[in-house]
């Protein structure tokens, strides 16, 4: 929390301001951590009654993206994807997380079927879910040192074996 | 134990079982019978990770009826499973239970390490996999393919039954090691693909 | 009641004679339920593959027919284990508790004999008069009976002794389900002992020697045999009722930890109990080696493959209900037997008892005993309403007790 | 009715018996003693193609290589010896090798060969006993002297079955121009000629075009 | 449809509804417990026991794990554990060009590869802002629904061999596998064909697919009627699936849950007829809805659907068009082989497309499709690249595993089966 009193100077002008923005037709809403709740509420009043998907970017590698001039880009990015059935409508909200504070409300109270899916992001990207009733590792081992997704994280690759090739 | 006369040298009966003895006019009939009804009921354990299960599976149905060599009884428990098809990738979580599930079969057990990904992790180059499930368990056969078709699972199978009939399969395991000789780089974190298992 | 006894004993053969005699039963029996158990299975998969498009086994051996030998022969010489935690006696007991009982049912089975209208179901072989059955006792079918609540010890103890939990699970079901259609079983076995007045597997047959309309089928009505067939099933543990080794549910069920001869012994007796208990339901329900005889060679060889025949299509059915039904749950299981079988068999026998009783009073002729049966089955079927009404409230209950519990 | 169709099953698995119906149909290809028949599309294992006069068509330029997500081919090539040319080209594949633990058999290869030179076989019989076997070398992949696949001993080849083996480069030349279909711009090959185009669709009404 | 199932009146149900569930510290139905601790932990009360099934239990599909804490037979509470095929192809997919991209995906979902081939390749297309030819988007879904009707059969079978149908599971192999062999004619593959691409498709229908397509749709009507016999009116059968697992249409959406799942509970949301992708609108077929969302309603309606689309595959064969079937941009499409000699060009071209792989505009974009588990999303970041930045599948098998604790809290051991079994989870797309 302390980070974020840091922060909260620079991000009061646009933590509460929604942006919506265009990607390839695509509804994209932005906006600022602390207000993902009441957006999210009130969309969900709205008829985005289904969560569709909760994944997240690490843009360390790609810092120059397209983002509302106000939004300040982060390392993190988190990516909801909701639906209306009744409009027959997707929006796509994406909030930056920055590196050194990374915490999100969680959407469990609003959606309870973002358990598993906020559980990936933690697991994958090292976000923790502020509120989630169960913030453990879902795919890799519980003692896995260390989040898959970051692009820092090696990918792994072993040599493939060859008879004639140099070093095998 | 002492050379017994008619039965040979028998001193590494107690190690190695029937495989350790001598041959000699009646250990030779008997094990050829044994060879021969090993050959031809291989029952396999269920084992399906991905999508080789599936191919495994289907190999089990009518187009290709594994029940032909015996085959179909799939055996859920391992106590009762001479055969272990790994059926797809295996991840670092899973190859612990893997192991666990080899050790639960009783000798004598065979591997067919099916389609590429439990083989060398396939096109899955990457820090989840194991790469090549014989850094686990010792593999007797390989099945190429992703996944394998039936044919290529079957005729692994069939090469596996003419080496547990020849006793090929025991030898061979001796001269490698049982290990696959893949030697694994080391990455922070992580233990599971270090280790190179014996026999 | 000596009449039940085996000629054998009553003739003037020697003593030895009678030990060879009986001895050579016995070692013919015990080889011959060996290898019918190995056709059998080789028989059941290629039935099975048969009715799924498949060709089923064929390598080892002609027509595969080898194929239950190699799996005997590979089980033999396969590494046995006796895990940790189990009890380890009743662990090496459990596999015996169920292959015996399996073993000795078939002992009272009359195989063959002169079964023919009027013969007396002997055979005489070296100048001595014999059933071609392992023994007779007075009380027969009762034998079978205690039989078969054995075999479940067999199975309850090796889940038990397991010390884990699937098999624990599957020996809990296997008690409870066991002891549930030993009910059932035993009442349409009434029907039957009533009928034929005695207890004796041999006079059973011998009282259905007289054609299609002697058979115990018949003459009991039919019901006592579905109850009985299908209690049987239960009881063997065949599917659909396979419930106690449910693979999809219980990995293994009781056996799952039992590997090498051990579960070889379990598989086993499985499939020696169906032949022998398709013995069974042939001799009480289908005259048992009785038939249509021709009058060429010996008559106890036409008895013989009448007998052989029945039970082949016994067998043969169990193979087909496995190919086709899909497993019942546990509790529906429990609840098919207790509400549906021994209710029915249950008022099955006070039906054939009431009309028994006043035949024996005089009221014989045909309108009298229409007249006696219309009045039972009204009564009856107003104590099933009864039945099926208690049982709707129970559940209704149950239903209000469990949101309560679990609300 | 209930109890009806508790028996209507029973009619329907014994009807299987029936083995002349199309429905009991015993569908069991009896696999080692029969084979059967491939797709002509199949994705088998690789082989390395020669042209009509015995050349080899690969010239070393390690695009199968690059294209195959899993990395499973080794390519190196080398300089011709003018004298004794391996391929008609400047350069050839020196050294070519196919890890068989790691092809997934999708045909990325063959499409992305500019020459021709990797096609696949309808063959897909083969197990190793050894890892060392599933590493094709140039020499395991490079077909014969008669332009057909080599036979290596762990792979169950039947008379016959070495016909087709480009078929799948065949399908994908037109690489979705309907105009570009049937039209045939590729060398021969040892012992098979200029191979036809594969039998298409869209040129003319549809299949009105005959095989080939 | 759906709107009109959607009354404000319903919503306001729902909510509580879902409020009554799912509400924060109920854990009545799930066993809260970390991976480890589940190890470790013995109930209080002792008539209690947590039984494990899997990762390796034969009706587990594949490695899905669950811990029940169990009272005699009763399951009351569980957890899925899962993570057992994560395979990293999210991270895989990254190092991937578009062009190589999926042969990734379509190792995902193992039973209907194409869908995820469509899904990734739809993202794709978005982010070039190309369109199509008409002739590749009617064979995409030619496959994709021979694709839907070969996933069902196979849910048919595991779904009969689950229950201990024999029978049924390899009638249910056996028809599966003469859709197989279809794809092998026109993809030469099995499984997994890395034939839907980013463009079009790989290669055209080969001569003859027409009749290769009929003798099979012709003959699965009757093969579906046997089912019909042995499993539908099966009284057995009934009384396995019916009033297990049920789960309302309130659950269904708090929690995410798309496809059959969402179907059986009376809700008729079909992206195919909802959000009409590739040229689905212009196409009859009904979306069949169930009534009580139990197992039986997720079995009949995956039942039917293969009806459905036998009947979509039939007006499709009838409405193929001409033309090409990859798109004609050279560069997203390799040269036709005839030019390569032509032009030099022609040549360069090739080499690119295949040693770097085509650039796409840098953005981010969602495309869905209706697999035959529900909504199969793909996410694609491209920062401008030949490769995704990041590439994220959202399975529904993922989601809809959330639902198992609930469905599975009172039943027994045999209805746990059951429901895992109707549930059909892909556990390839739920690890990636």
């Amino acid at each position: 929390m302390s980070d974020e009193a840091v922060n909260e100077e620079t991000e009061q002008n646009n933590e509460t301001e929604v942006y919506e923005t265009s990607s390839r037709g695509q509804t994209v809403l932005h906006t600022g951590r602390n207000n993902l709740l009441n957006k999210i509420q009130q969309l969900y009043s709205d008829g985005f009654t289904v969560c569709i998907d909760v994944t997240a970017v690490d843009y360390l590698e790609n810092p120059k993206r397209d983002l509302p001039e106000e939004i300040k880009p982060e390392r993190f990015e988190l990516v909801v994807s909701l639906l209306s059935h009744q409009k027959r409508e997707r929006i796509r909200l994406r909030i930056q997380v920055p590196e050194n504070d990374l915490t999100v409300p969680t959407l469990f109270d609003i959606y309870p079927g973002t358990e598993a899916l906020e559980r990936e992001v933690h697991d994958l990207f090292g976000i923790d879910f502020d509120g989630h009733p169960d913030m453990t590792r879902i795919l890799m081992p519980e003692n896995w040192e260390g989040h898959p997704l970051r692009k820092d994280y090696d990918v792994g690759k072993i040599p493939v074996q060859f008879k004639e090739a140099p070093g095998s | 134990m002492a050379k017994l006369p008619l039965l040979g040298d028998s001193k590494n009966i107690g190690e190695d079982g029937l495989a350790g003895m001598d041959h000699n006019f009646l250990t030779g009939k008997i094990e050829d019978l044994v060879k021969w009804s090993r050959a031809r009921s291989m029952w396999p354990a269920t084992f399906g990770l991905a999508c080789c299960a599936l191919e495994m599976m289907a190999t089990g149905s009518a187009h290709y009826d594994l029940g032909r060599w015996g085959m179909e009884v799939f055996r859920a428990s391992p106590r009762q499973a001479d055969l272990m098809i790994v059926a797809g990738r295996v991840s670092q979580k899973m190859a612990p239970i893997l192991r666990q599930v080899y050790d639960q079969m009783m000798e004598p057990k065979w591997v067919i390490s099916m389609g590429v990904c439990a083989s060398s992790g396939g096109m899955f180059n990457n820090y989840a996999l194991v790469q090549g499930v014989d850094q686990i368990v010792p593999v007797d056969v390989y099945a190429p393919g992703c996944p394998p078709g039936p044919e290529t699972l079957m005729h692994a199978i069939l090469q596996l039954h003419q080496k547990v009939e020849t006793g090929e399969i025991a030898r061979r395991r001796n001269e490698l090691n049982g290990g696959a000789g893949i030697i694994v780089e080391q990455r922070d974190g992580q233990t599971a693909t270090k280790v190179v298992i014996g026999r | 009641m000596l009449f039940a006894l085996d000629p054998l004993f009553l003739g003037d053969a020697g003593t030895l004679e009678i030990l060879l005699i009986v001895i050579l039963k016995v070692v013919v029996a015990f080889g011959v339920l060996l290898v019918t158990v190995m056709l059998y299975i080789w028989w059941m998969r290629k039935f099975i593959s048969d009715m799924q498009n498949r060709i089923g086994p064929s390598r080892a051996g002609p027509f595969g027919i080898l194929q239950t030998l190699a799996d005997g022969i590979k089980l033999f010489f396969k590494e046995d284990l006796i895990p940790n935690k189990s009890d380890k006696f009743v662990f090496k007991l459990a596999p015996f508790f169920s292959i015996v009982p399996a073993l000795l049912v078939f002992t009272v089975v009359p195989v063959a004999g002169d079964f023919s209208s009027g013969g007396d179901g002997t055979v005489t072989w070296f100048g001595n008069k014999t059933f071609v059955q392992l023994a007779d006792p007075h009380i027969g079918i009762l034998f079978v009976l205690a039989m078969s609540s054995i075999a479940v010890y067999g199975i309850m103890l090796a889940g038990w002794s397991s010390g884990s939990k699937y098999p624990l699970l599957g020996s809990v079901r296997a008690s409870a389900q066991m002891v549930s259609y030993e009910a059932a079983l035993g009442l349409a076995l009434v029907a039957v002992l009533m009928k034929t007045g005695t207890l004796s597997t041999h006079s059973i047959a011998l009282n259905q020697s007289g054609g299609i309309t002697d058979w115990g089928l018949v003459v009991t009505g039919f019901v006592p045999f579905f109850v009985f067939f299908i209690a049987t099933t239960a009881e063997l543990n065949t599917p659909p009722f396979d419930l106690v080794e449910a693979e999809q549910e219980l990995v293994g069920g009781f056996h799952t930890e039992y590997s090498s001869i051990r579960f070889a012994l379990f598989f086993m007796a499985e499939f020696m109990n169906v032949i022998t208990m398709s013995g069974v339901m042939v001799t009480l329900f289908f005259g048992g080696p009785s038939g249509y005889y021709p009058p060429l060679g010996p008559a106890w060889f036409w008895g013989l493959l009448w007998f052989i025949g029945k039970v082949f299509i016994f067998a043969s059915v169990f193979v087909w209900m496995r190919g086709t039904l899909p497993r019942p749950r546990y509790d529906q299981l429990m609840d098919f037997g207790w509400k549906m079988l021994i209710p029915l068999a249950l008022g099955w026998v006070m039906l054939l008892a009431t009309l028994d009783v006043f035949k024996d009073r005089g009221y014989d002729s045909g309108l009298s005993q229409l007249l006696i049966l219309i009045i039972s089955v009204v009564t009856l079927t107003f104590f099933a309403g009864l039945l099926m009404k208690s049982i709707a409230i129970g559940k209704h209950k149950r239903e209000i007790e469990g949101e309560e519990v679990f609300g | 009715m209930s109890i009806l169709n508790f028996f209507k099953g029973f009619a329907v698995t014994l009807g299987k018996l029936n083995h002349a119906s199309e429905s009991g149909e015993v569908v069991t290809t009896n696999y080692p003693e029969e084979k059967r028949n491939k797709p002509k599309r199949l994705h088998g294992r690789h082989v390395l193609n020669r042209y009509e006069d015995g050349m080899e068509k690969c010239i070393g330029c390690e695009l199968c290589a690059s294209v195959c997500p899993a990395n499973c081919i080794y390519v190196r090539g080398a300089d011709n010896n003018p004298d004794d040319p391996t391929s008609p080209g400047e350069r050839f594949g020196f050294i070519y090798e196919i890890n068989y633990l790691r092809c997934i058999h999708c045909d990325l290869c063959v499409e992305a060969c500019p020459t021709q030179a990797i096609t696949e076989t309808k063959l897909f019989e083969f197990s190793f006993t050894d890892r060392k076997q599933a590493i094709y070398t140039k020499d395991e992949l490079v077909v014969d002297d008669s332009g057909r696949p080599r036979h290596l001993p762990w792979e169950d080849w039947r008379p016959g079955e070495d016909e087709f083996t480009s078929e799948w480069m065949r399908a994908t030349s037109p690489s979705g121009s309907a105009s570009y279909q049937g039209k045939i711009q590729w060398a021969g090959e040892l012992g098979y000629g200029v191979r036809p185009s594969e039998a298409t669709q869209n040129i003319g009404p549809e299949e009105t075009q005959g095989e080939q | 449809m759906a709107d009109q199932l959607m009354t404000d009146d319903q919503d306001e149900q729902q909510n509580e509804s879902a409020e009554r569930v799912f509400r924060r510290g109920d854990d009545s139905a799930i066993l809260r417990l970390a991976e480890s601790e589940v190890e470790a932990y013995t109930p209080d009360d002792d008539r209690r026991m947590v039984i494990n099934m899997g990762p390796q239990h034969p009706s587990t599909h594949g490695v899905l794990r669950l811990s029940l804490e169990m009272e005699g037979e009763s399951v009351l509470r569980s957890k899925p554990i899962i993570g057992y095929l994560h395979t990293g192809m999210e991270k895989t997919g990254e190092q991937l060009s578009y062009l190589q991209g999926p042969t990734n995906v379509t190792r995902m979902d193992y039973s209907s590869p194409l869908f995820s081939e469509l899904a990734f390749s739809l993202a794709t297309e978005t982010l070039l802002e190309i369109e199509i030819p008409e002739r590749a988007t009617w064979i995409r879904m030619l496959m994709c629904e021979l694709n839907r009707i070969s996933s069902h059969l196979l849910f048919q079978a595991t779904n009969g061999m689950d229950m201990g149908a024999v029978g049924a599971m390899i009638y249910g192999w056996r028809e599966r596998e003469e859709v197989l062999r279809l794809f092998e004619i026109i993809t030469g593959l099995r499984m997994n064909h890395n034939y839907i691409r980013p463009g079009g498709v790989a290669a055209d229908l080969p001569h003859g697919w027409r009749d290769d397509v009929l003798k099979v749709i012709d003959k699965l009507p009757d093969r579906l009627d046997e089912f019909d016999t042995l499993l539908t009116g099966q009284p057995i059968w009934h009384e396995r699936l019916q009033g297990v697992g049920v789960i309302n249409t309130a659950e269904c959406l708090a929690l995410g849950i798309t496809g059959p799942l969402l179907r059986s509970t009376g809700y008729a949301w079909d992206l195919r007829k909802d959000m009409p992708y590739l040229q689905y609108d212009q196409l009859e077929f009904d979306v069949l809805v169930g009534t009580y969302g139990d197992c039986f309603d997720r079995f009949a309606i995956r039942l039917n659907e293969i009806r459905e689309s036998i009947r979509i595959v039939r007006q499709i064969l009838e409405k193929m068009p001409q033309g090409d079937y990859k798109i004609q941009d050279k560069k997203v499409t390799p040269p036709p082989r005839a030019r390569i000699d032509e032009s030099m060009e022609a040549l360069i071209h090739h080499f690119k497309i295949f040693t770097e792989g085509f650039k796409v505009p840098s953005g981010e974009v969602y495309a869905s499709v209706e697999s035959p588990r529900g909504e199969l999303g793909c996410y694609i970041v491209s920062d401008g690249g030949p490769k995704p930045y990041r590439m994220h599948i959202r399975g529904p098998s993922f989601t809809n595993l959330q639902v198992l604790p609930h469905m599975l809290q009172n039943c027994l051991v045999a209805d746990a089966v059951a429901v895992i079994s109707t549930v059909d989870p892909i556990m390839g797309e739920v690890d990636r």
